[in-house]
């Protein structure tokens, strides 16, 4: 496939997930909306946002940086993708598979924190006070979510005896009972747990803490920076789904399947945040380091013998 | 050639004579007892070169014109011309420094003085044993009589317990002389040994009494708190004279009487010595008072000589070789301590920060402290060096512990002091008069150590002048050393630049090498060049900087364990004196002083092994360890893993990099530490590399590297203070670079030094430009800056730069590292360090955000409203470092290759594969520029919509922000800085309790306590004392005759 | 009361230790070693009828130059440190009387004493005595001298000279003693016909000339001695 | 031992005065005292030394006629052993120096504290 075939599908690709996400947002809110007895929003809420953002007049910046980050940050979810085979066709070479060549697990696993890094520089300039707990908190979950997370990922790895997100997938192919879900019981269940710390959802939410102080780091950004954030938090949500799917979940062979599986993987951290009330940033990393990071630590050891 | 019975005529003629001439003054009497001295000294003199450079013979001296045994007879000897040439020499330096002293005291006490030189010449010379006896009582009734030169009811009691010790000694001895006479029937020495009166029924007791009393001379502990008061009592110039001369004087009897006693009594020498070395030392960290410290560590040093002498015939050639350099050093050294002791006159060690008034006494003072502990270029160093290496290798390593842990807790005190002097504070101290007479003899022995460190380098590999050409360097800038900063700056770029050319034919080829020292070199002039951001002279900064990386390229060029020993000391006195001169540096200058000496010794008894059943010191013998190797191995890597910082070995760092000065916190994190990754580079080699046998030990650095990574990290994040932070992460990184190198794989190895080479470029980025940064704004603790990027942009991207690299995110260099390292976790198998080591490096996001978030983000300072762009001249090095992180960034294949080819020569097995950019290894593949280009065109695709659609946006102001519907007026309300991450502290408090803190606490207080409890014996009675000294003898005789 | 036991116990541990030593000892019926050679030897070689003497002066006469150096050392360090002024030599104390007796047999004494010790260090080679003890007879007449009369002024002068000149003198003759004959304080510096008849004054060589030097030098040592003491006293 | 002879007499006498002498030196707090103790363990150990050269049945070490003589003043057979003797001489002088020293130090000690009890003179320690 020459280079102009694979930037058209790339850039197809990525449209696709762009509004997936805003869909799969929206459809969240409303599954909560409905749950907590409100009607909720429409559909289309999340695409009437970025464009009342993106044409916003009025502009301000608090800086170079504050300026660069939501730079940062949507290149980090763009990134996301680009580094991420989206559906398997067979042949690591096939069209949705964008530049995943590149690298491996490894680099998705660190350029994740990209974008993160970066609204955290950008944020950090405006010089408020939210933004800044925002980040700490952010960082802290994040660290105490990486450990089994990591640890999960080591161990897939290990079962396949490769980083390439591409072989995983490929190696789960054949059957529902292929999947790293069944064949690698503990590392799916420290997955399923940990991720719902990466979603970020209740009641690992007190990062953007909605309701008592706005949205963290976002806080700051109106306008176009508004608009780009929430392109960027679009697409991260599906990635961050695409990345469990690809690894839990057996991937997907077509973009439907995909869709539904994201959805689902979504919806479970959607869930579990209606049940279950916020914790306090020291509760989430205590919770973390239990059960996830057993299940994480088991799931590397057995393969130590 | 003077025959030596002049020197007792030359003595006692001028001293009766006195009598008769002292009515020309007291200044012609005390000429003339100089010029007597200095006759006597020249007497000695010229024989001790006859022997030296000449073939001459020894000669006895026969008096009343009888043959011995019948009459006495004195022998002049190559040791006998060395020692009384020694104690001749010492006489008349003190004889100049105490000339005012004496005079004060009238022509009596100048020749009191002449005749206790007397006295201690003929000790040494004689070959009768009464005669012996005699010239011991005239010698020591002499000092009785000295030590009232100092005035004061404390010298009196001083004095008085000494003439009860030593009459008590004298009359064992005399009781013993009167046994060995009626057994032999000669009181000539070498008609008793002849005699061997030991194996002669009742013999034993005879030599056990005089034994006894001769090694109760040495004041062995604990039988000796009479010499205790002896040095704390006397006037200083006087406990310089008793140390060099007396001691001396006593040791050499010692050797000459042993004779007597045979072989059976050596072991029981060296005991005795062992225990006054370890238990003197010990008791002396709890001195306050210096003389009395500096009388603990004379007598210290006395044990040691009786250690060695002890094992004279398992040491065999090499004893007067190692004799001569621990005697040596403790002679100038001592003497030339005591006699500072007299000038500066402060009882007290805080007192002796006075000492900085007169910068050229810390020179003085370091000097003699240095060579006592038994660094190079002293002669204690080698001296140490080969008592060592002989005490292995002839499998005494109980001894080896003893005399490691003494030296240790020498260390401690001296170094102590030491740090008292140079950090202390002095301005409430009334300043110090200095007299000529009394400066010239310090001068005098510190640049005899020198000497005397060079000559016995000659019989050494280090001998070469390779060796000596940095050192000859030093020695040039600290002459210069009143210039400005700018000229002393250049000249050291200049010498750095000239000796990096000189040097580099030698390496060529040997890659391994070639990185390190490149990372010294380079990284070495980089840091200077920040150096010309300072004003004035920056006294002793250059020398001692110049003499770290004197020694960090002496490690790299050395060809024998020796040298590389010698390498490693020099960069441990250079750093340790850089990390000094910081503000606060005072403990943790300390700290690390000690935990680097205590690796050294670990390093040294390490080298030891390695050098049994071998023929060379060459530095592949520890690729072949043949004796105990797992012992051998474990050692090495100890005392390395103490300059890496390996966790329970890292509390000196935080301190030390922490507070030290701008530029050097580059030089002592960036660059030393790197040192000590050298060194486990090279026991792993010593280990087989690829057919490592030792996995147990492997298997373990692996842990305490992943440990290591993880408690340096999340103790970085809990730091208010920015370059503490910086050290900590330090220490964690140090621990990536352990853990890489443990796995003994080609991946895990090409992961460590990948993080060698990236750890260095960052943190020195990092160091240098928060080093700046704190330069401007005057203070460490972060939550006291904030916003810096308005006024300090260039410093706000370095540091972002730096952090990206070190945090790992693509696509800036870091990143390979991490590739790497989960390529080789999964490679080895060790997945639980791997998660821990993965774990901690998302830890460094938090401390890295914190670090440019609350420096240079958040809410600028209304004081710092106005400071400047860092200084240009850390602008530069800053980014030349940053185009090479780019280089690397853009390129890694350009580093990865030649390193991959490098460390094939030791693990060929598992190398990546490289297409073109891209690394391939069994579990995936990455190809850094091609990243680089993506992410690099995404950013800019991005960057540029954002611009086009903003291009209409206003700046606003700093405090334009609204939150809980209030407006902030002052930064400092909303600045989110003061423990930012609580929420992680109160999860994770658990991890940060200072475990091995309260460990060496733990450590120091037992010591402390121990030496507290144990020095209560020396109640200052001195009827007490006497009691001990029959007590030691009895406890001795019974141990050594038995019931 | 502990501490006495203790003690008590260390003097029983080094009785026990004496004891081992004394039950080695053997009464010896016959010389050995060295003093067989004296025995046997010594009025040759040495000339002196006093062996005792031939051997602390010539044989062993080193050793002798350092008992005078230590006499001459505690007069020194005992003049440096009781420190006394000239004007304490000429300084009187209150006392009490002395007794007529002391008085008027020190009047009839002191010359007798002073003519005794003379004799013994001159008679030294010959007869029991020597320098050491015709030295401390002429110090007891000047202890008798201070005691029948505190306030006495010793000439000190005469003292210093006396001591010094003796010391020089020793010294010179050791040395002479290696110029003329065999060694350093050899006693043959008239040679060895020069010994003179053996069992009279003008025998054995140096030594009546070493031995009275000795002899004036350690009665003005410790007549030195004395005279510190006493001076030193008001000071109290 | 069949008898106790003149040497061993002597010779005890000599142990004994030495433990005498340590007894009082270890347990008097008097310095004066101190420097008697100390005078009898050298009277002691020149006892021993004296002793030491006892030859049974022999006399003083001085020729004259009623010293038996073979050969030219050859005394060998005659004699007690000279040496002792001469060493005992050194011996006391020594003793007295020392105790000449010693009775100096106790003077000024006296003069600075007005005490002469030793375990009052302990400035320095530790």
């Amino acid at each position: 496939m020459n280079i102009y075939a694979k930037l058209a599908y790339t850039i197809l690709g990525f449209l696709i997930v762009l509004n997936w996400g805003f869909l799969m947002g929206a459809t969240m809110r409303k599954i909560g909306a409905r749950m907590a007895g409100r009607h909720g929003i429409p559909f289309k809420q999340p695409w009437i946002n970025l464009f009342k953002s993106i044409s916003t007049r009025t502009v301000i910046t608090h800086g170079i940086m504050y300026y660069i980050g939501p730079v940062f940050r949507l290149t980090g979810g763009i990134g996301l993708f680009l580094f991420m085979p989206m559906v398997f066709t067979g042949s690591p070479d096939g069209p949705w598979t964008n530049f995943s060549f590149e690298g491996d697990l490894i680099l998705i696993m660190y350029f994740n924190v990209f974008g993160m890094l970066g609204m955290a520089l950008g944020a950090g300039e405006g010089g408020h006070p939210y933004a800044a707990m925002g980040i700490t908190r952010g960082l802290a979950q994040h660290a105490a979510v990486e450990l089994p997370l990591t640890l999960a990922f080591l161990s897939i790895a290990i079962q396949f005896d490769t980083f390439s997100i591409y072989k995983i997938v490929e190696a789960q192919q054949g059957g529902i009972m292929h999947w790293v879900l069944f064949t690698n019981p503990f590392a799916a269940a420290a997955i399923i747990l940990a991720m719902l710390g990466a979603l970020g959802h209740s009641p690992f939410n007190l990062v953007k803490a909605p309701n008592e102080i706005l949205i963290g780091p976002a806080t700051e950004y109106e306008g176009t920076y508004l608009g780009f954030m929430m392109s960027a938090g679009a697409t991260l949500h599906v990635m961050e789904a695409v990345l469990f799917m690809n690894l839990v979940f057996g991937g997907a062979t077509s973009w439907l399947e995909l869709i539904v599986k994201s959805f689902l993987i979504y919806f479970w951290s959607v869930f579990v945040g209606m049940v279950f009330p916020r914790f306090k940033i020291e509760q989430s990393v205590t919770w973390f380091f239990k059960v996830p990071l057993l299940l994480g630590v088991l799931a590397v050891i057995i393969f130590m013998f | 050639m003077v025959t030596p019975i002049f020197i007792v005529a030359t003595a006692l003629g001028a001293g009766f004579a006195i009598g008769v001439l002292n009515k020309f003054g007291k200044n012609f009497t005390g000429g003339l007892v100089l010029a007597a001295i200095t006759f006597m000294t020249f007497i000695s003199y010229q024989w001790f070169s006859a022997f030296q450079f000449g073939d001459q013979t020894p000669e006895y001296v026969y008096t009343a014109g009888f043959m011995p045994p019948l009459s006495i007879n004195l022998l002049m000897g190559h040791y006998e011309a060395f020692v009384t040439l020694l104690i001749n020499f010492a006489g008349l330096l003190g004889g100049i420094y105490m000339f005012n002293s004496l005079k004060n005291r009238g022509s009596n006490a100048q020749v009191v003085y002449l005749i206790m030189l007397m006295g201690l010449n003929v000790m040494v010379m004689t070959r009768d044993i009464f005669n012996l006896f005699v010239f011991m009582e005239v010698s020591s009734i002499a000092i009785a009589g000295l030590i009232l030169l100092e005035k004061g009811t404390r010298s009196m009691g001083a004095g008085f317990k000494y003439i009860l010790a030593t009459s008590i000694i004298s009359g064992f001895l005399l009781i013993g002389i009167i046994f060995a006479y009626y057994f032999t029937g000669t009181l000539n020495l070498d008609g008793m040994i002849d005699a061997n009166l030991s194996g002669i029924k009742g013999g034993a007791v005879a030599v056990f009494m005089i034994m006894i009393a001769i090694i109760l001379e040495l004041k062995p502990f604990p039988a000796n708190g009479w010499g205790l008061d002896l040095y704390e009592g006397s006037n200083a110039g006087f406990s310089a004279v008793v140390s060099a001369a007396s001691a001396t004087a006593s040791f050499f009897v010692l050797s000459k009487v042993m004779d007597i006693a045979g072989p059976e009594w050596y072991y029981y020498i060296s005991l005795i010595g062992a225990v006054t070395f370890v238990g003197s030392n010990l008791l002396g960290i709890k001195q306050e008072n210096t003389r009395r410290m500096l009388g603990y560590s004379s007598i210290g040093q006395l044990g040691l000589l009786m250690l060695i002498l002890g094992f004279r015939d398992i040491l065999g050639d090499q004893t007067p070789y190692i004799v001569f350099g621990i005697l040596i050093s403790h002679y100038m050294a001592k003497a030339g301590l005591f006699w500072i002791s007299g000038i500066v006159k402060s009882k007290g060690l805080k007192g002796w920060a006075v000492i900085r008034k007169k910068p050229f006494f810390l020179f003085l003072m370091g000097t003699f402290i240095f060579a006592l502990i038994g660094f190079p270029p002293f002669p204690s160093f080698f001296a140490k060096w080969t008592l060592v290496m002989e005490l292995v290798k002839t499998g005494n390593m109980a001894w080896v512990v003893a005399i490691l842990f003494g030296s240790m807790m020498e260390a401690v005190y001296l170094f102590r002091w030491f740090g008292y002097a140079i950090k202390g504070e002095n301005e409430h101290l009334e300043d110090f008069k200095i007299e000529i007479h009394k400066i010239v003899p310090v001068w005098m022995v510190a640049i005899g150590l020198y000497v005397m460190g060079y000559f016995t380098a000659q019989f050494t590999e280090v001998g070469a002048e390779i060796n000596f050409i940095p050192l000859a360097f030093v020695g040039l800038l600290l002459a210069l050393d009143f210039l400005p900063v700018f000229v002393k700056n250049t000249i050291a770029i200049a010498g750095m630049l000239a000796y990096s050319y000189f040097i580099y034919p030698d390496l060529e080829g040997d890659t391994l090498r070639l990185i390190f020292e490149g990372i010294f070199m380079l990284g070495g002039i980089l840091a200077l060049i920040a150096g010309y951001a300072y004003k004035g002279t920056r006294a002793g900064f250059y020398p001692v900087a110049i003499l770290m990386y004197a020694g960090l390229t002496g490690i790299i060029e050395a060809k024998t364990t020796l040298e590389f020993f010698y390498g490693w000391e020099l960069m441990t006195a250079g750093s340790y004196f850089l990390i000094i001169r910081g503000k606060r540096s005072m403990p943790h200058g300390l700290s690390y002083m000690l935990f680097s000496i205590g690796g050294a010794y670990a390093l040294l008894a390490g080298l030891g092994i390695a050098h049994v059943g071998q023929d060379s010191f060459a530095m592949d013998i520890i690729n072949n360890i043949q004796y105990i190797p797992y012992w051998a191995y474990g050692l090495l890597i100890a005392g390395f893993l103490t300059k890496t910082a390996a966790v329970g070995l890292h509390i000196w760092l935080p301190g030390a990099h922490g507070e030290a000065e701008s530029d050097v916190s580059p030089m002592v994190s960036a660059i030393l530490l790197k040192a000590g990754v050298f060194g486990v580079v090279l026991a792993l080699i010593g280990m087989g590399a690829e057919n490592n046998q030792y996995t147990e030990l492997a298997y373990a650095l692996g842990w305490l590297g992943a440990i290591t990574a993880f408690v340096g990290n999340l103790m970085a994040i809990f730091q208010e203070d920015a370059k503490r932070l910086l050290a900590y992460s330090s220490i964690g990184q140090l621990g990536y670079i352990v853990f890489g190198l443990a796995m003994m794989t080609h991946l895990g190895w090409l992961a460590g030094f990948s993080y060698v080479i990236n750890h260095f470029l960052y943190k020195a980025v990092l160091f240098l430009t928060i080093g700046a940064v704190v330069m401007r704004v005057g203070t460490h603790n972060m939550y006291e800056m904030g916003g810096l990027i308005k006024r300090m942009p260039l410093a706000f991207v370095a540091v972002m730069i730096g952090i990206i690299a070190l945090s790992g995110v693509p696509p800036l260099s870091g990143f390979t590292g991490k590739w790497l390292f989960y390529n080789a976790v999964l490679e080895k198998g060790w997945y639980l360090q791997g998660a821990l080591f993965s774990f901690s490096g998302i830890l460094a996001f938090m401390y890295l955000w914190r670090l440019i978030h609350t420096v240079f983000l958040g809410q600028l300072k209304d004081n710092h409203r106005n400071v400047k762009e860092i200084s240009i001249w850390f602008l530069i090095p800053i980014y030349t470092l940053i185009a090479g992180l780019m280089v690397y960034a853009a390129k890694p294949e350009w580093i990865l290759q030649p390193l991959g080819n490098m460390i094939a020569q030791f693990f060929p097995d598992g190398q990546l594969i490289w297409d073109g950019g891209t690394a391939i290894s069994k579990y995936g593949q990455w190809s850094g520029s091609l990243i680089g280009m993506t992410i690099g065109a995404t950013f800019m695709t991005v960057l540029i919509w954002l611009m086009l659609s903003t291009r209409k946006a206003h700046k606003v102001k700093q405090f334009d922000i609204t939150y809980s519907g209030e407006r902030p007026e002052r930064p400092e309300t909303t600045h989110v800085a003061y423990n930012a991450f609580e929420g992680l502290y109160k999860a994770m408090w658990v991890a940060t309790i200072p475990l091995v803190e309260t460990f060496w606490d733990r450590v120091t207080n037992i010591l402390h306590d121990t030496a507290g409890f144990t020095r209560r014996l020396y109640s200052g009675n001195g009827q007490a004392y006497m009691l001990h000294i029959v007590f030691f003898i009895l406890i001795t005789y019974l141990v050594i005759i038995g019931g | 009361m502990l501490r006495n036991i203790l003690i008590a116990l260390v003097i029983l541990v080094m009785g026990y230790m004496f004891y081992n030593t004394y039950s080695n000892y053997e009464t010896r019926t016959e010389l050995a070693g060295i003093s067989q050679h004296f025995a046997a030897q010594g009025a040759q070689e040495v000339g002196a009828a006093n062996l005792v003497t031939a051997i602390v002066v010539t044989y062993r006469g080193f050793d002798t130059l350092g008992e005078v150096t230590i006499l001459f050392l505690t007069a020194s360090i005992i003049a440096f440190f009781l420190k006394l002024k000239d004007e304490d030599y000429d300084s009187s104390i209150d006392h009490r009387e002395t007794s007529e007796l002391l008085v008027t047999a020190s009047q009839v004494l002191i010359p007798i004493i002073f003519l005794f010790g003379i004799y013994v260090f001159m008679n030294g080679h010959l007869t029991p005595g020597g320098g050491f003890q015709g030295g401390a007879i002429i110090a007891t007449g000047v202890a008798l001298m201070i005691m029948a009369n505190p306030n006495v002024r010793l000439n000190y002068h005469v003292i210093h000279w006396v001591e010094s000149v003796s010391g020089v003198s020793f010294v010179v003759i050791g040395i002479l003693g290696m110029v003329l004959a065999g060694g350093f304080l050899d006693n043959k510096i008239f040679g060895q016909d020069g010994l003179g008849e053996f069992g009279t004054l003008f025998s054995a060589g140096a030594i009546p000339i070493i031995y009275s030097f000795v002899g004036l030098k350690v009665g003005a040592e410790i007549s030195n001695i004395l005279n510190k003491y006493q001076k030193s006293q008001k000071e109290a | 031992m069949e008898y106790i002879d003149l040497g061993h007499i002597s010779l005890l006498i000599g142990f004994l005065l030495i433990l005498v002498g340590f007894w009082g030196v270890l347990t008097q707090k008097n310095i004066i005292k101190i420097i008697v103790g100390f005078s009898i363990l050298n009277t002691g150990i020149n006892i021993l030394i004296v002793s030491l050269g006892y030859v049974k049945g022999k006399t003083a070490p001085i020729i004259d006629n009623a010293v038996a003589q073979t050969g030219y003043h050859d005394v060998s057979a005659s004699v007690v052993d000279p040496v002792p003797q001469a060493l005992v001489l050194t011996a006391i002088v020594i003793g007295f120096g020392v105790t000449a020293l010693m009775l100096a130090y106790a003077m000024k000690l006296y003069k600075a504290k007005k005490t002469l009890e030793i375990n009052k003179f302990n400035d320095l320690k530790w």
